[in-house]
């Protein structure tokens, strides 16, 4: 692939519309074309994202030899998603700061010279009798056994935000570490105990997605309903319906303790006596600071809703009874025996931290000669430095870093040999027990990266030259994937003399199965399909001592910088934090009322000290976490690790001390400080402005009760919509069923239009960031962003009404009648004929008075020319020109996706026009939604998303008085929390909570909603 | 008073006759004289516009310079109709804000400010024109005492025959200098 | 006085001397400055590269490549060497591999054609290698010319070539006759030498906004194409994202 | 003829009447002896103003080649301390033309001593906001796209926006102030070239025309002075409209209402006379004018601003009392903000300003106080400023999305900009003043008694 590099100069740099001055570019065509690749077309590969726990299968979009993008894989029986944490792959694929080739403490050196220098290590180690460890994140598929060989079992597979405790549990409870699988798409009742399973590092493999069919009650006429039992409600427990504030460190009591009710309620609890020994609903109730009717609320739940399953609780959970907590929760799920919960979920190597210390043991103590560290995590910066990580690494006869990332980790090493990533190289990946996700390069390498496979097997080669396998990485993966396939690859005839030509090669037919395999990036063995149950064994749960102590410190995963891997990402860093806001920096969440305590306000210094170290630390006051606990991110803080990651924020490590559980893996939870207020402004920069949307309509529930009978369904109970209420129309007005001034624009083909389910969203951030790859949009860093100059075309604006969280993602809702058009005085913004509000970049002059008359706050300004540094320009889509100063921009429903597809119809007919199935996942947000919360379609067509769900009595606009007639149509939040509005003889009655002032009559619609308003 | 009606005959060579006048009354005394001598060819300077003297010389006949000034205004108004209506024309599909391609409120705008735009070039130009500014006027004219404090009665080429008839009327109307040809020394006064 | 008042000017300019000046060329977060002289130059054109109104002036190609010898005296169709002319937005310039197809074989002894021999294996003269799927296998260090491009339009365009060719625009209407460019001519002060290679490739319509606009009005391949919808096609044609993007 | 005094001469309660001139020659000296005859503090003030006047350029400097990010404004606020300063200098010059046209078709005699100083003002200012649409800009080397011409890429303006209609607006109201000032200034042009030698008189001479004071030059001179005055009056009265219309068109809140164009006028008026007290005391006592400009006309500008702050403050109020009649929350969460958020400073001292410091003027002794003219008159300057900085910011910054809410704080480009743009409007007035006369000559003369033999023929 990509043989004799890129094609044409870069396109994407910039309106330069200053003819006499610009160079004559040069055009560089291939050497022989690719056969996939059309130079100016892009072509699809699919390819895995290996994040930490967490894999997902994309397409990776390729121009002219670089990947410009990733898009979903919609083939494999996994979430058709594009995760937050793809694309920011995808950007450290980029990174400025990534290793340009090998190095040798600290310099320059080359492959010729590294690879024999690894070789001459092991075969040292190995002649004196010392250990060849691996140390690195969590592998699974075909480079494991690649690895295992090459140390000897010595390798240690762990993650800081990993899943120590849930393999730890599961051996405890079924006797073999590999975890359950969890399956949510049938689930009504969701009881998490802090698993970030809604687009955060939990790594539930398409839990976001399966959560989003359950909660929708178009998937079967029920809404499920999410309990989160946390001292802290982040970006994923802000979906929840009931959030149980437990106190941190006792969601094992209340886990135990609901367990238990359950069982009771089952009648099976003499079946779990053993397991539930411990439980006890009083203690977990004095423990957890819950009341007993909350924790009988949870059970009574539990227990009547026809399909409940519990999560146990990731990082949120990582307390000294992390173990506990899992096993509670597979308990809780054994109760009930729901079909949500069973066996196979990730199977890949898991050690425990107890694992890890051995290790670090081992090196302190001299006996490992070469240890060999992967890519990922920076294990040195996130782990509390009492690990003594990196006195250990330090220590080893001789270490060797896979990263191709500056980390302390690395830094740690003596060489650097710099792998490819996933967008470089071959490789496979078992996510869920049984669905392997197998991938190709799908770009050029971008840096002297070597495959971690090809190095492995070079060394080998260079101890062992008559043992060593033959070939390539490549074909080794090949080889691998062809003799598992089996029957699965079908001979014919003509195959069979070919193989008879040729016998040692794989077969024509096995090599066209291979390829078809990589073109789906998946295959599914049988033992994905079936769903096997699991049966536990005799045992019991210790709890730990219920927690006490001053202020409890609790540490959560940001949902962007996650354990610290892509801090040194812009767009980590530049999409605002889902539940604060926050941009570029560490903030610690502090309750109102203990901010009054201590004398702090929102920005302000605080000081955060416990026995290991102190920290100072800018204040969000922020009402989700516990008034006795404050919570701080993980992930940032870094030194050596870049040029975005170093110093920002702070590392929360430097609080805490070497922290276990009862079975020896990590708890992040735990730690108590002590804070005091500095008496110093911090320098936080928060991108939100108000928490509430003043009852402005942004943000709208509609009662769950009301919504679940019959979904989204035409027509299905209007008014439904709980406190919205706006400006009525002028009764004059509508009584001659007047809805403007002027027509509706006629829109002869197509009226583009985008439907957002509020209920849907879960704030993860994806379309967001899915958006800055999409349409080159600049990163401006932090001093601009506190300026308000941020430039992200989709907002996720985050209200907060009676303790619940809305996400309201807003971008440019291409108005009918928009405001900003009329403005322009030199038409560089009109309605098209498809209904879309066109900005043309190079007409604009820069009046701005566009974004002023923009009642949604759409329009973003380019304050500057913002360049990229080299080389994250490659990753500008070449079919959106790079805006520069003194432009206006603005979320334009990827209009160049919308041309592409029109352009890909007209080439079957000049007349063709694009149908719904290529429409609906058609803009780079839609297409990345993990929760499916973002659709797109032609509301000309009734059949559309958009069109359909107008009709829909959780459908809103917000701000219908500004009669702007948006394209863009939102869902209501459902919630168990509001009666369903009292039903009228017709629409315009009250609902019932008194400020209602007509509801159903003040959503324009244009299509399909043309019924004329009654107002009382 | 019964004067003979004088008559310039522009084929004989004409001389420069000039009455400086300090005085507006006998100034209006001069204009009258030859008004009812029918005598024609002369200019009257002033170093402000005295109504009196415009009503003696123009006997209240309008300036033409209001023909000017209403083309230009309905020009204008037309202007700013057709101007964005038939640019708007040519892009019909390009469709600001829903409002019709050509919509007569905000053009009304335009229409207004094109109005009061052409008309007061047009007044401009028709100023300029009729008064002949810029304009080398006669030497005669050119007389720095009449932008500071007096009035004239100016023949730029007053028929030798007249000369001394009319120098006689123009004394008699109360003229302080009256003088012919190119003997009139024009001073700058002293600041 | 006399070195108060220099003292406190300079002070004051430097003190409100922008921080963004320091962010041109940072690591992390980059600024290009606008280049203030010229202030500005008159750009109805917006082409990128060359004049905007009338021919261009020729650009020296790294081979002098004759469209004439190629399109004109051998006839080959346009799509040969410009392959994705009607399947991708660009049109292709040919690879290297499409140049040896022939050139393997033909005009061996041609310096100008040795050119592609050296950029292919460094050598006058290859030979040439095919993969089990029969594609060109290339030599390691085989790289493409740098060609001059000549047809640049903006980055702010979207030009879609296979739009054009499928509706069935000529290639000639953008381009010119591309058949008649790289003639050998006899120089004009110098009559009695060897023709020579004139030029290689010149621009020869405008590619300016307005030239495009009247096509996109009135070709008649829109009638043709679009029978009863070429009205609702003619206005699409107009809407400035058809091409701007 | 002493009845004349009664009909052309001063009004008897004009302090400076017994000073007055009485011949026409005394008038063109006394207002042609400063002229071109730089004084010391003539100087100063020109290095001052010119000083000011490259500092905003080099201001500026920075702002093209680096974007408009070296200003403050930000999302939400797009248009910051420009397009306030922006309207703050059109309603500068708004007072200039009511002066000079519409007390001219009203026949109101104090008008005349004042108005070609006030009319240069109004040039000059609007010669100064009209820097501010292009400096705004986020691309002002593109600003002549405003301008409707044929180009090959056969586009247009939209003519359909209020900034489109701000562009022919203000070109119209630069031309026609422009033309209305200059052809005002040629019979007095022609008396300085008459008063003048060498080089100075032939620059002068062609500035003047061949102006000689003919009575046809006079006939059509007359006819044509009436229907500038004539189309002036509306234009002042249009101008500062569809300036309020940049801001009621949108649908902001704070912005969207149809009160503003009566509003806007007003305080245009406003500011426009308390800036011809401004500038007019120290020139009166710079260049000697007290027979032609002193506190007759003061009081009768101060008078002036009494009602149109009359006018502002009902518009101010009647704002509030909308907000809160319509019920309109959006209207009424600007409204209340405005008076108690993060700019109430800004809006109460503009409420002190507009509303509660003119109100000295209601004592005839303050009205002719010289120093109370002169302070009232900068403060009202000041509440003007502010008062469009309440309306650009804070509906903006508080618009309709909570979530977007910020607050917008200008940097020193901008204020050097301001500043600036104060430094280039000083400049054209003080060369003004220096350069040519400054005080109607002509007309002057017209309010002297002419000179009568009586019956003596």
């Amino acid at each position: 692939m990509g043989v004799g590099g890129g094609a044409t100069a870069l396109t994407a740099c910039g309106i330069d519309d200053n003819l006499y001055f610009t160079p004559v570019e040069t055009i560089l065509p291939y050497v022989v074309r690719p056969e996939a690749v059309t130079p100016g077309t892009p072509t699809l590969f699919a390819t895995t994202v290996v994040t930490g726990a967490d894999a997902w299968p994309v397409l990776a979009v390729h121009r002219e030899g670089r990947v410009i993008n990733v898009m979903a894989n919609r083939q494999t029986p996994l979430a058709a998603a594009v995760p937050a944490a793809a694309l920011l792959e995808l950007q450290r694929h980029y990174s400025p700061d990534r290793f340009a080739g090998p190095l040798d403490a600290g310099a320059t050196t080359t492959w010729d010279a590294a690879i024999p220098k690894l070789a001459s290590a092991v075969a040292k180690a190995r002649a004196e009798g010392k250990k060849v460890a691996w140390l690195g994140g969590y592998r699974s598929g075909t480079i494991v056994g690649l690895i295992q060989s090459m140390t000897g079992g010595e390798a240690v597979f762990f993650e800081g935000l990993g899943r120590d405790a849930e393999a730890a549990a599961a051996e405890l409870v079924f006797g073999s570490p590999a975890l359950p699988r969890y399956d949510l798409m049938g689930a009504h009742y969701v009881l998490s105990f802090g698993a970030d399973f809604l687009g955060g590092a939990w790594g539930g493999a398409g839990t976001q997605s399966q959560y989003a069919m359950a909660r929708s009650a178009n998937h079967g006429n029920f809404v499920a309903r999410f309990a989160l039992v946390s001292p802290h409600k982040g970006q994923t427990g802000a979906r929840a319906d009931d959030w149980y504030a437990a106190a941190a460190g006792s969601e094992a009591h209340v886990a135990l303790a609901v367990a238990k009710l359950v069982a009771e309620k089952k009648g099976v609890a003499s079946a779990f006596a053993g397991w539930l020994a411990g439980a006890d609903v009083a203690a977990a109730a004095a423990a957890s600071g819950l009341s007993e009717a909350a924790i009988a609320e949870i059970a009574e739940h539990f227990a009547t809703l026809p399909s409940a399953v519990a999560l146990p609780g990731g990082v949120a959970g990582s307390s000294a009874g992390a173990t506990a907590l899992a096993a509670a929760t597979y308990v809780l799920n054994l109760v009930t025996a729901t079909p949500a919960f069973s066996a196979g979920g990730y199977p890949g190597p898991i050690s425990t931290l107890a694992r890890l210390e051995a290790l670090v043991a081992d090196l302190k103590a001299g006996s490992v000669g070469v240890l060999l560290v992967d890519d990922g995590c920076d294990l040195v910066s996130l782990l509390p430095s009492e690990f003594g990580l990196a006195e250990a690494i330090r220590a080893a006869g001789a270490s060797f870093s896979f990263s191709s990332h500056p980390s302390a980790t690395q830094a740690a090493c003596q060489v650097t040999l710099p792998i490819s990533d996933a967008f470089e190289d071959w490789g496979d990946e078992e996510v869920v027990s049984g669905l392997w996700l197998v991938r190709q390069p799908s770009g050029a390498p971008v840096r002297d990266t070597r495959s971690l496979g090809d190095i492995l097997l070079a060394t080998w080669r260079a101890l062992d030259p008559a043992g060593a396998p033959a070939g390539n990485w490549h074909e080794r993966v090949r080889a691998a994937w062809i003799a598992a396939a089996g029957e699965m690859a079908p001979t014919t005839t003509e195959d069979a003399v070919v193989a008879d030509a040729e016998p040692t090669g794989p077969t024509p037919a096995q090599l066209r199965w291979w390829e078809s395999t990589l073109a789906a990036g998946f295959v599914a063995m049988p033992s994905y399909v079936s769903a096997r149950p699991l049966t536990p064994r005799e045992g019991q749960i210790t709890l730990p001592a219920a927690p006490s102590g001053d202020l409890a410190l609790h540490v959560y995963a940001q949902p962007f910088r996650r354990d610290g891997r892509y801090a040194n990402s812009p767009w980590a860093q530049e999409t605002p934090d889902p539940m604060t806001g926050q941009v570029w920096g560490s903030f610690v969440l502090v309750h109102p009322a203990t901010a009054a305590k201590l004398g702090v306000g929102d920005n302000d210094l605080l000081t955060l000290a416990t026995d290991k170290g102190s920290l100072d630390v800018g204040v969000e006051v922020h009402p989700f976490v516990r008034e006795d606990t404050v919570a701080l991110a993980l992930g940032d803080g870094h030194t050596g690790a870049g040029r975005y990651a170093d110093g920002t924020g702070v590392n929360v490590a430097a609080l805490l001390g070497a922290q276990r559980d009862g079975s020896g893996c990590l708890a992040w939870q735990g730690a108590r400080v002590r804070a005091t207020a500095k008496g110093a402004k911090a320098d936080l920069v928060s991108t939100f402005g108000s928490d509430d949307h003043l009852g402005r309509g942004w943000a709208e529930v509609v009662a769950a009760s009301a919504w679940a009978p019959v979904g989204d369904a035409a027509a299905a109970h209007p008014g439904d919509l709980v406190g919205r209420h706006g400006l009525p129309m002028d009764v004059r007005l509508q009584k001659a069923g007047i809805e403007d001034f002027y027509e509706l624009p006629e829109h002869p083909v197509y009226r583009f239009g985008l439907t957002i389910d509020t209920d849907a969203c879960t704030g993860c951030g994806a379309c967001a960031i899915a958006c800055y790859a999409e349409n080159n949009l600049p990163v401006v860093g932090k001093v601009k962003a506190k300026q308000g100059r941020e430039m992200g075309w989709i907002r996720v604006n985050r209200y907060i009404t009676d303790g619940d969280v809305h996400f309201v993602p807003l971008m440019c809702q291409q108005c009918g009648h928009a405001p900003c058009e009329s403005v322009c005085p030199v038409l560089a913004t009109y309605h098209t004929l498809d209904g879309l509000n066109a900005m043309i970049y190079n007409r604009c002059v820069g009046t701005r008075y566009c974004a002023n008359a923009c009642p949604y706050g759409a329009r973003r300004f380019n304050y500057h020319t913002y360049l990229w540094p080299e080389p994250l320009n490659l990753q500008l889509n070449p079919d959106v020109v790079a805006r520069t100063m003194g432009v206006m921009e603005k979320c334009t429903f990827c209009v160049q996706r919308i041309r592409r597809v029109k352009d890909a119809y007209r080439d079957r007919g000049f007349n063709n026009r694009v149908p719904d199935a290529a429409l609906r996942k058609l803009t780079a947000c839609a297409d990345a939604c993990p929760s499916d919360a973002i659709t797109f379609g032609n509301l000309n067509d009734e059949a559309s998303v958009p069109a359909s769900s107008r009709k829909s009595g959780r459908n809103y606009i917000p701000i219908p008085e500004i009669r702007t007639f948006p394209a863009v149509n939102y869902l209501a939040r459902a919630s168990f929390h509001h009666a369903p509005a009292a039903h009228g003889a017709g629409h315009g009655e009250g609902h019932g909570d008194g400020h209602g002032e007509g509801h159903g009559d003040h959503h324009p619609t244009e299509a399909g909603g043309a019924e004329p308003p009654a107002h009382h | 008073m019964g004067h003979a009606a004088t008559t310039v005959h522009h084929d004989e060579p004409g001389v420069r006759l000039k009455a400086v006048y300090a005085h507006l009354d006998c100034l209006l005394a001069g204009i009258a004289r030859m008004k009812a001598d029918h005598t024609e060819g002369w200019t009257v300077q002033s170093p402000l516009p005295r109504h009196e003297i415009l009503e003696a010389v123009y006997e209240g006949r309008p300036s033409p310079v209001r023909w000017w000034t209403l083309t230009g205004a309905i020009a204008g108004l037309h202007i700013g109709f057709l101007l964005p209506a038939l640019t708007a024309a040519q892009w019909p599909m390009i469709n600001p804000g829903g409002k019709p391609v050509v919509s007569l409120v905000p053009y009304a705008v335009i229409m207004f400010e094109c109005t009061i735009l052409f008309g007061s070039i047009a007044t401009l130009l028709g100023l300029m024109f009729h008064s002949g500014v810029p304009a080398m006027l006669d030497r005669s004219l050119k007389d720095p005492r009449v932008t500071d404090a007096s009035f004239t009665i100016v023949f730029p080429s007053a028929p030798r025959s007249q000369v001394e008839k009319l120098k006689a009327a123009l004394v008699a109307t109360g003229a302080i200098e009256v003088t012919t040809g190119d003997d009139a020394v024009y001073e700058v006064p002293n600041v | 006085m006399r070195r108060l008042i220099p003292a406190l000017a300079v002070t004051l300019f430097s003190g409100c001397w922008v921080a963004e000046y320091d962010q041109v060329g940072d690591a992390r977060f980059p600024l290009e400055p606008h280049r203030l002289w010229p202030l500005y130059t008159w750009n109805d054109g917006q082409i990128a590269a060359g004049k905007t109104t009338g021919p261009q002036a020729a650009l020296e190609q790294p081979i002098p490549f004759s469209h004439n010898i190629h399109a004109g005296t051998l006839q080959m169709q346009c799509e040969y060497c410009h392959a994705e002319a009607r399947r991708s937005i660009h049109a292709g310039v040919p690879t290297l591999g499409t140049c040896m197809n022939c050139h393997s074989q033909v005009k061996l002894d041609n310096p100008d054609v040795q050119k592609i021999h050296m950029a292919w294996c460094g050598e006058p003269k290859c030979t040439l290698a095919k993969d089990a799927y029969g594609q060109l296998v290339p030599p390691p260090n085989a790289a493409s010319p740098a060609w001059q491009r000549v047809h640049d339009l903006p980055d702010y365009v979207y030009f879609a070539h296979k739009r054009h060719v499928q509706a069935g625009v000529q290639c000639t209407e953008c381009h010119g006759q591309m058949s008649l460019q790289g003639q050998k001519l006899a120089d004009p002060a110098n009559p009695d030498a060897e023709p020579s290679v004139q030029v290689v490739n010149v621009r020869e319509t405008t590619l300016q906004m307005g030239w495009c606009l009247d096509c996109h009005a009135s070709h008649p391949t829109i009638d043709q194409n679009y029978g009863e919808q070429a009205d609702l096609r003619r206005a699409e044609l107009k809407d400035c994202w058809t091409c701007h993007k | 003829m002493a009845s004349n005094d009664a009909i052309y001469g001063y009004d008897p309660r004009d302090p400076a009447a017994p000073n007055r001139p009485t011949t026409y020659g005394q008038v063109n000296r006394d207002i042609i002896r400063p002229l071109l005859r730089p004084t010391a503090l003539w100087l100063l003030a020109m290095a001052i103003v010119v000083g000011m006047m490259v500092w905003g350029g080099f201001a500026w400097y920075q702002q093209i080649t680096m974007g408009m990010g070296v200003a403050g404004i930000t999302h939400p606020v797009m248009w910051g301390v420009y397009i306030v300063t922006f309207v703050f200098w059109i309603g500068i010059g708004h007072a200039g033309t009511l002066i000079s046209a519409i007390l001219f078709l009203v026949y109101s005699r104090w008008r005349t001593g004042v108005y070609r100083a006030s009319e240069a003002m109004t040039v000059f200012a609007v010669m100064t906001a009209l820097l501010f649409p292009v400096l705004h800009l986020g691309r002002c080397w593109q600003a002549y796209w405003f301008f409707p011409y044929p180009n090959q890429r056969q586009l247009w303006m939209n003519f359909k926006s209020p900034l489109m209609w701000d562009v022919f607006a203000i070109s119209t109201y630069f031309t026609v102030s422009a033309v209305f000032f200059y052809v005002g200034l040629v019979p007095d042009i022609a008396i300085f070239r008459d008063h003048s030698k060498g080089l100075i008189r032939k620059v002068y001479g062609a500035m003047a025309l061949g102006w000689h004071g003919t009575d046809r030059q006079w006939h059509h001179y007359m006819a044509a002075y009436g229907f500038f005055a004539a189309f002036a009056a509306p234009l002042v009265l249009s101008v500062h409209s569809v300036v309020s219309w940049d801001f009621a068109m949108a649908p902001t809140a704070g912005w969207h209402s149809t009160i503003f164009p009566p509003y806007f006028v007003a305080g245009a008026i406003f500011s426009g006379c308390a800036m011809v007290i401004s500038l007019l005391m120290p020139m009166t006592y710079l260049f000697k004018w007290e027979p032609y400009v002193n506190l007759w006309h003061f009081e009768n500008l101060a008078k002036m601003c009494l009602l149109t702050s009359g006018i502002l403050t009902y518009a101010y109020g009647m704002e509030y009392f909308i907000a809160w009649y319509s019920q309109n929350p959006y209207e009424w969460a600007i409204f209340s903000w405005r008076a108690t958020g993060d700019y109430a400073w800004a809006f109460w001292l503009m409420v002190f300003c507009n509303c509660v410091a003119p109100l000295v003027w209601y004592s005839k002794k303050m009205r002719t106080n010289p120093w109370s003219l002169f302070i009232v008159a900068a403060i009202i300057n000041v509440g003007m400023w502010l008062e469009r900085f309440n309306i650009v910011i804070s509906s903006t910054a508080h618009n309709f999305d909570p979530q977007t809410w910020a607050l917008y704080s200008p940097t020193w480009v901008e204020v050097g900009v301001l500043i600036g743009s104060a430094g280039w409007f000083g400049t054209w007035f003080l060369l003004f003043c220096k350069t040519f006369p400054a005080v109607a000559i002509t007309e002057i003369k017209e309010m002297v008694a002419p000179p009568v033999k009586g019956a003596g023929h």
